[in-house]
């Protein structure tokens, strides 16, 4: 079974950090994902950066724009993350932009995925169909979940749909908006948070966008399984050495 | 048959489609379903005819150029889309496009702009209508196209600059498709060229195709057939493109030329000349050419011309370029500023520099005497001054 | 019956004449005795119309403006001459004139110009005809309306400073004037107003009078009848005002309405308000009415319009104001350009502060709701953008 | 009988002086006149100032400005003149644009100048046959006579017209050219005074712009009865003071 379904099946609230891998330094990949875990976080999320990362607020741009300058490299990270199962147990995905997948090949990103040990990819510019219908297979075939998104715009039908499709969790965009761009839920959220509960999915759900304090998490859970930050992440190593993880991840959860 | 339009998957050949994160599916979903619908009834078309004709002021003139046919030794006729209001085709779409989002009820207008023309007739189109707009526009566009900024402040638009990435074309789509995620409900993305998810790039060719629709008749007129030998456009996104072809794509006959920018040069690493740099991939929705590295991160283009200055290009032209139909062509700055400059002085029409690339294919390609050359001109050049007068030193 | 055109002198009723040194009279003469003639002739006409649709891009719309005739609970309709290839009226008459130049013979041509847009018809219609062009333009106008002189100058013309006097239109004047005299044989001078000796006021007139003869057939369309119930448009020299009344002028039940510049005030002494300050006069080679001290020297006027900055008003005007004919109102910088702004807003067009002057009439005067009203625009804005975002702060 | 038809029955060549009323100083009128007649002048232009000479070149033109700015008008200029006749004895021309004249009404200007002992009006810009038809009689009522420009390019069948009209001289402009523009004569010039000297018209003809120095006083007055300076004159009363006028008229004649 799947390290990310083996997660969800714990019975606690699930903490999940995205990262932009090659930032702050080119080669603080492993080390952030090795504090990461000790430090009790739940999944990660490695970013694979892009140039145009369009659904992305300004700060995981700037660290994706960062970590390009770096150097970070589809190969490169691969490469910083061949060895990551010898230490790290947790459920790691990638997260990217199609583009810089689909000129690696596809099927070629799978399958070193799957060698690596990577459990599930987030495109979030990969639409439903076009993986239902072209690659869902491979992704099967090399033992990767994909994650799909909804926001509190998506169709009570299309949410069945995505569901029925799905097959790890379900990645639920707080509000619709670009990431880093909430400062705090109101009932708004709650409402949709609980509406979606009330759905009684199949797949369990994970709260992103959003979620930057102890606070933004606590309400993010109580109606899902989990919540994931990210810019509030990006922000932290931004201002802070990554040897201060622990205190962060501690910070969120308290 | 063979056909060089769009099929109901979105897709033109194997480009195209809908490579959208999942909070603009409602939106762009919405448009799918009811884009040909709307644009069918009667009532709009009234109404978008209306407006073409008394406010943009088409038809507009298709002009034989007489001093620039001498020059070259072919028949060269000028679409004059130049003299629409606000002085380029893009009003061509806006109208369409703002028709439709009322229709859609959507009452906060958003864009991205290269040359401002796009951003400017989006402005006027929302001042008619009397809806909110935002405009953003790349840093580097705000200082190289000031009157367009001027323009659009004036029409009561807000510009907003993009200050991420090349600081230009692309990097204003960003933040407008950002500005769309963030605002779902009530707006309406106006896209500006034939570029985008689908339905975009089909909505803004249809919309523009009114162009070739005249092109026509008039050289009926004109000529007494209505197929030229050869339409000539530039190619941004390739909006002007799509409707200079629109109604010959189909017909074989006539010979599309589509001039990309090859800023300093091909091989210069400032260029965007997309068909020939680029490779197949996705941008701002869409699975077309695009100029990119190994890696599928994308290049930032160069080229003097703001409109331009974009590293990918509409999916009918990827489906053009890799078919054959069309010939591809990429003109540098200079040459483009030459026949600009030229144009001015035989004829007394001063283009936009992306007009002027199109223009340029005279110094690069023979034609027969008895060719009918029909040049897409897309707009004037008044945005494009004091970029002339530095090139030239006037 | 009672008529406002000119008569066999060249008179409108007591004014227009061609108060002229003898330098300038084979000149003049040559031209009276041949223009109506060329005018009349098949091939003429033909070259002219030819060029007015596929050149300049006429018809020019006449549009019904519903935002603003619903702020103003009346019907206004816009004689939209800002669509006009190089953006104003002023083509029209230089379109004209190249042809009545090149059948004279002259292969030389000067201009003056104010606010840069007849200097820019001129240069263009030079370019178009391969003319070497020389372009007088005030030192100040110059500074206020730079777009235009860079267009002028992509166009192939010399643009020559006027150093005398305002540094406005008046002096960018008598340089061309000058210039004339010193070249009295291959040259022709395109004045770009109804002013000027006889026959210049006829022939610029007549040459204008293609935007009433559309109004007509237009209006026909829109409203069933081909009489406004009132035309409006501002005065410099008279040119766009006299092609927009000049089919109507006989019909006393089309009220004519003129606006003229009153600056900072027409009390203020920075003013243009020829018909109310002014007095009867010669002012370049024309008796009319003009802005003048008791010695009858000439007040060097002031606004914010360098098209309108023009201490004289054309003989066809005078004798329409001294009538009674047309009504006189005068309108200040700030109303102009609070209406221009406005335009924009409301229906999404930059007008000319020229034409921003024709607008701000609605304003002053209530017109009844169902008071069929048409304002020239006379020409579009975007050479004025600095003025207006300076003005407004934008 | 009219001083000018008195002067222009003398066996000699006539140097006629043009200047701008009000310059270099206001009140130089009456100086520069005296000082003109005492050198040996034969005929003055006294110049009414305007705004806008447009058939005058920049020296004039500025000369205009200044006087203008001195505080010349009409009235102040016949004020200056009104003693005239009690020193000087050579031909007066006023020569000014229409405008002023006509603001003053043309009746009360020619009988003001009557009143003074004017005994001519150059006027560029009032037409020959507007003169004929509306002012003819004024002009001859008051004694004035009106001198006529004629050009290189007016016809020979004009030409016989202004002569038959005219009563005076005939004013014949060297070249189709604003004053102060031409530096010296050719061919061209020299055979169109030729072709007008041959016509043997009825008036005599005085040439006037260009005429700069001796020898173009010479070349100008081979054909013709005289020659009128105006901006050379104009240009060495504004380097040097009203006493060297002597000195300037005596180079000319030399
Ligand atoms: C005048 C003009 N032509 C061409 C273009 C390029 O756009 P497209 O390729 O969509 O026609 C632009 C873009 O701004 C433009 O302003
Ligand atoms: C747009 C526009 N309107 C009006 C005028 C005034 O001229 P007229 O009174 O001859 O129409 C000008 C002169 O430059 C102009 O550019």
């Amino acid at each position: 079974m799947n390290r990310i379904n083996q997660k969800l099946q714990q019975d606690k609230k699930l903490l999940s950090i995205y990262f932009t891998a090659g930032y702050p330094n080119l080669n603080d990949t492993v080390t952030i994902i090795q504090n990461l875990e000790k430090s009790g976080v739940d999944m990660i999320e490695i970013g694979l950066p892009f140039s145009d990362p369009l659904a992305d607020g300004p700060t995981i741009q700037a660290s994706s724009a960062q970590a390009l300058k770096n150097g970070m490299t589809t190969n490169l990270l691969f490469e910083q993350l061949k060895d990551i199962r010898k230490t790290v147990k947790i459920p790691l995905l990638i997260m990217g932009y199609f583009n810089p997948i689909l000129q690696y090949g596809v099927e070629a990103f799978c399958k070193r995925c799957n060698e690596i040990g990577i459990d599930g990819l987030i495109i979030p510019d990969l639409p439903v169909d076009v993986y239902n219908e072209e690659y869902k297979m491979t992704f099967e075939k090399y033992g990767l979940i994909n994650v799909f998104l909804i926001t509190p715009q998506t169709s009570e039908e299309r949410i069945r749909y995505i569901d029925s499709i799905s097959n790890g969790f379900i990645y639920m965009v707080s509000s619709a908006s670009v990431t880093g761009s909430q400062t705090g839920f109101g009932k708004e959220q709650t409402d949709y948070f609980k509406r979606i509960a009330d759905m009684t999915l199949n797949n369990p759900q994970i709260v992103g966008f959003g979620i930057s304090n102890n606070k933004t998490f606590t309400q993010a859970t109580q109606h899902t399984k989990g919540a994931i930050i990210g810019s509030a992440f990006i922000k932290h190593l931004s201002k802070n050495c990554v040897d201060t993880i622990d205190g962060f991840v501690k910070s969120i959860e308290k | 048959m063979k056909t060089y339009n769009v099929n109901e998957k979105g897709y033109y050949g194997e480009f195209g489609g809908a490579y959208i994160p999942e909070m603009l599916y409602p939106n762009v979903e919405e448009l799918r379903q009811n884009y040909l619908k709307i644009m069918a009834e009667p009532e709009f078309q009234k109404e978008f005819n209306q407006l073409l004709k008394d406010y943009v002021g088409r038809p507009s003139p298709l002009y034989f150029a007489k001093r620039l046919s001498e020059k070259y030794n072919t028949k060269i006729y000028l679409k004059r889309e130049d003299l629409n209001h606000t002085g380029a085709h893009k009003i061509n779409n806006t109208i369409g496009q703002i028709l439709m989002a009322k229709r859609l009820g959507k009452h906060r207008i958003i864009a991205e702009t290269g040359a401002g023309q796009h951003g400017v007739a989006t402005a006027t189109v929302c001042a008619l209508m009397g809806l909110e707009c935002i405009v953003y526009m790349g840093e580097i566009d705000i200082a190289r196209q000031a009157p367009n900024v001027a323009r659009m402040k004036m029409l009561g638009a807000k510009v907003i600059p993009a200050l991420s990435g090349s600081r230009t074309l692309k990097d204003a789509t960003n933040e407008a498709i950002r500005d769309w995620i963030n605002n779902p409900v009530d707006t309406h993305y106006i896209i500006g060229s034939v570029v985008g998810p689908h339905p975009y790039p089909d909505m803004v060719a249809r919309f523009q195709s009114i162009v070739s629709e005249e092109i026509q008749w008039q050289l009926k007129k004109h000529e007494g057939k209505t197929k030229p030998d050869y339409v000539i456009a530039c190619v941004g996104g390739g909006s002007n493109a799509a409707g200079a072809y629109y109604y010959f794509l189909d017909y074989d006959e006539v010979k599309l030329i589509a001039v990309e920018a090859a800023g300093l040069g091909i091989d210069s690493g400032e260029s965007a000349a997309t068909s020939v740099l680029g490779k197949e991939g996705i941008i701002h929705g869409s699975k077309t050419l695009l100029m990119q590295t190994n890696d599928g991160q994308i290049i930032e283009p160069y080229s003097i011309s703001a409109g331009l200055d974009y590293p990918g290009v509409g999916p009918m032209h990827a489906h053009l370029y890799t078919s054959g139909r069309a010939e591809f062509i990429s003109i540098t700055d200079s040459e483009a500023m030459k026949a600009g400059l030229e144009l001015c002085q035989l004829e007394g029409i001063i283009p936009a520099i992306e007009s002027a690339h199109a223009l340029a294919i005279f110094e690069q390609k023979t034609f027969k005497p008895d060719d009918i050359v029909v040049v897409s001109l897309s707009g004037r050049g008044d945005k494009d001054l004091e970029t002339y007068i530095n090139h030239f030193s006037l």
